[in-house]
């Protein structure tokens, strides 16, 4: 099991030089922090919790692969009639793609057309997944959660301390480190008009910091430095202050996420409602990442503690 | 001047490129973990840092310098204290190594994070 | 000749996508099937991306002087694809250690034969699940 | 030369996956996973040269930073591996009920 999901990890590094092969900057951010780092820790806590022993074979293997193949001959099939790779005339690239890539830098102002893109056309689309990020992390909270118990805190915070000297060289490191990673989240949120990034890459970035802090010196001394209450209460604020961006710019006479009118000057407008929707966004995405992180270290806490009384 | 620059990167990036290639080739033929060990973990920061500098040299733009700086030093913090951690698992989990060498966790710990730290 | 060289992209998503179809269908593990749900989900976003992609364009970051851009708009479809995808990832992994705790395993047809076994002796539910 | 220099990271990175799937150590497999990472970072900014925008350096960065989180994830997580089968497992005495 443990091959597995190192190799699933290895498969989404090389996705990500993929997608910068392919022009997609953006994209490769978000698959590096994502794909390559938290979805595999993710499953490594899993396998972790669940054992790593895997004594089934496939059941009927046969009649899958068949399936398979069928499905995948069909689909063959249908590539046929498509445009060409990279073909410049495919309908792809005639409807709004024109659009967005040669008007928005006069209709927003924004360099980076992703952005614009992401934060201004489609905006009431990226509200939905926002809401769809908060929804999971709900999720996760109510399936994991569990009542912390100040005995088992303090069983875990001996060991914590037991392993000082161990992790010495790694916790020296990482600390030095930290800072400088939460400025870099800092960068990226707020650059994210310029080059690539954004809220739901810095917002990863951020969430790995803690993460990294999280793993090296205890559950106990992350949740000191942003506790449960505090994280829950972020995540709901991100999807909140981008839905009332939305509510003001209908206040002030637009329709529902249209920032011309947050100022005096569109372009100002748009500017000014990009930075407040990332915000918005890094804010959830950042706190539900810790969430998720939390919920599933502090559930394998306690089967540990469970496992312990049992003996 | 432009000579000698381009001279210098050209190389810095083949130096990097051989160290690059030879980790490789240890990391494939040595025949156990602690010497594949050795491989990567003494030409990988070597080697980042002479592609790095290489690609340092190329450039007039002073922000990406900037950037592939700190990607320089993000590196040098980074891969000794990964091969260091990698090496101390792998001794306090007691993997033995080909040639017959007891390993016992408590003594060898120290030792051990020297020299993962040194590489 | 030219097909091959005009369509390969697509190829390759779909035997991508293949290998992550059979891993769901064929395999008991819960884990693994999510691993091969990634797989392809991965194998989507490499469909899109690639139809995004102009031959001579450039990443969709405006500069000056430069006028073949690669599309913007499958690169944002995708960014919010990704992160959505690593929160219903979660969602799932958390499923499975719930489904670990209540059962005592994570193979399919494990816990198919234990409900099955309930249903028999017209039990309550194993444990509270 | 930048472009002999993107082959021979390409080439290792190949030994390194080969590596990883043979790897009959679980350490061996997160050394070969590292080692994928660092190259992954080197391949990122010789790309960027390659295409002529070396501005997008950022990734390269990020890369350098989530493979360190993650190869430090997966060794504590092995120690916990460790610990757990080592000691008794009570998961049979659940499963009886």
């Amino acid at each position: 099991m443990f091959a597995v999901v190192m190799l699933a990890g290895i498969y989404g590094l090389v996705c990500a030089s993929f997608f910068v092969a392919m022009d997609a900057v953006d994209v490769a951010f978000t698959e590096a922090s994502i794909g390559a780092g938290i979805s595999t820790l993710l499953m490594l806590t899993t396998v972790a919790m669940t054992g790593r022993t895997d004594h089934e074979a496939t059941h009927k293997p046969l009649m899958a692969f068949v399936a398979v193949i069928v499905t995948g001959g069909l689909l063959i099939y249908g590539t046929f009639d498509m445009p060409y790779f990279g073909s410049a005339d495919a309908p792809v690239h005639q409807h709004v793609g024109p659009h967005y890539i040669y008007d928005s830098i006069q209709e927003i102002g924004v360099p980076n057309m992703v952005t614009s893109v992401l934060a201004s056309y489609r905006g009431f689309d990226t509200f939905g997944e926002v809401t769809v990020i908060f929804t999971a992390g709900i999720g996760v909270l109510a399936l994991l959660s569990v009542a912390r118990r100040p005995e088992d805190d303090a069983v875990m915070e001996a060991i914590n301390d037991s392993m000082h000297e161990k992790h010495l060289i790694l916790r020296i490191v990482i600390k030095t480190m930290i800072p400088f990673i939460v400025l870099y989240a800092f960068y990226v949120q707020f650059h994210g008009d310029y080059g690539p990034g954004g809220g739901f890459q810095a917002g990863v970035i951020f969430a790995a910091g803690i993460i990294l802090y999280a793993m090296l010196f205890g559950l106990g001394a992350a949740r000191r430095v942003i506790t449960q209450p505090v994280v829950q209460m972020l995540s709901a604020l991100g999807v909140l202050v981008y839905g009332s961006v939305g509510l003001v710019s209908m206040l002030n006479g637009g329709s529902f996420l249209d920032y011309n009118v947050l100022a005096a000057d569109p372009i100002a407008g748009q500017h000014l409602g990009i930075l407040l929707i990332e915000l918005g966004v890094g804010l959830t995405v950042a706190s539900v990442m810790i969430i998720i992180f939390y919920s599933f270290v502090g559930r394998s806490q306690f089967q540990k503690a469970n496992k312990g009384e049992l003996l | 001047m432009d000579t000698v620059l381009t001279l210098l990167s050209s190389f810095c990036l083949l130096f990097g490129s051989f160290l690059c290639l030879s980790g490789g080739v240890g990391i494939l033929r040595f025949p156990d973990f602690y010497t594949r060990m050795h491989a990567v973990g003494v030409t990988d920061t070597l080697a980042a840092a002479m592609i790095l500098i290489g690609l340092m040299l190329q450039n007039p733009d002073l922000l990406v310098i900037i950037k592939l700086m700190m990607i320089l030093l993000m590196t040098l913090f980074i891969s000794p204290a990964a091969s260091h951690a990698l090496g101390q698992a792998a001794v306090l989990n007691k993997l033995q190594p080909l040639i017959n060498m007891n390993i016992n966790p408590l003594e060898e710990d120290t030792s051990a994070g020297d020299k993962s730290s040194k590489s | 000749m030219t097909m091959i060289l005009g369509l390969y992209n697509y190829w390759i998503v779909i035997v991508l996508m293949m290998i992550g179809f059979y891993i769901i269908i064929a395999h008991g593990h819960l884990i693994k099937k999510i691993v091969g749900l990634n797989i392809f989900q991965i194998s989507v976003f490499i469909f899109y991306i690639s139809l995004g992609k102009v031959d001579g364009g450039t990443a969709p970051i405006w500069q000056e002087g430069i006028i073949l851009y690669s599309n913007p708009l499958p690169h944002v479809l995708i960014l919010t694809a990704i992160v959505v995808g690593i929160a219903t990832t979660a969602l799932g992994l958390a499923l499975t250690v719930r489904i670990k705790e209540a059962y005592g395993s994570v193979n399919e047809d494990e816990i198919q034969a234990m409900d099955n076994q309930v249903m028999a002796s017209q039990e309550k539910e194993p444990q509270q699940c | 030369m930048i472009i002999a220099a993107t082959l021979a990271v390409l080439v290792v990175m190949i030994l390194a996956i080969i590596r990883a799937v043979v790897g009959p150590s679980l350490y061996d497999r997160i050394l070969a996973v590292n080692m994928f990472g660092t190259k992954t970072v080197l391949l990122i900014a010789l790309l960027g040269f390659v295409m002529g925008r070396p501005e997008f350096l950022d990734i390269a960065m990020v890369y350098a930073l989530i493979n360190f989180v993650s190869v430090i994830g997966v060794l504590r997580l092995s120690d916990a591996f460790n610990a757990k089968h080592n000691g008794p497992v009570a998961e049979p005495a659940k499963r009886d009920s």
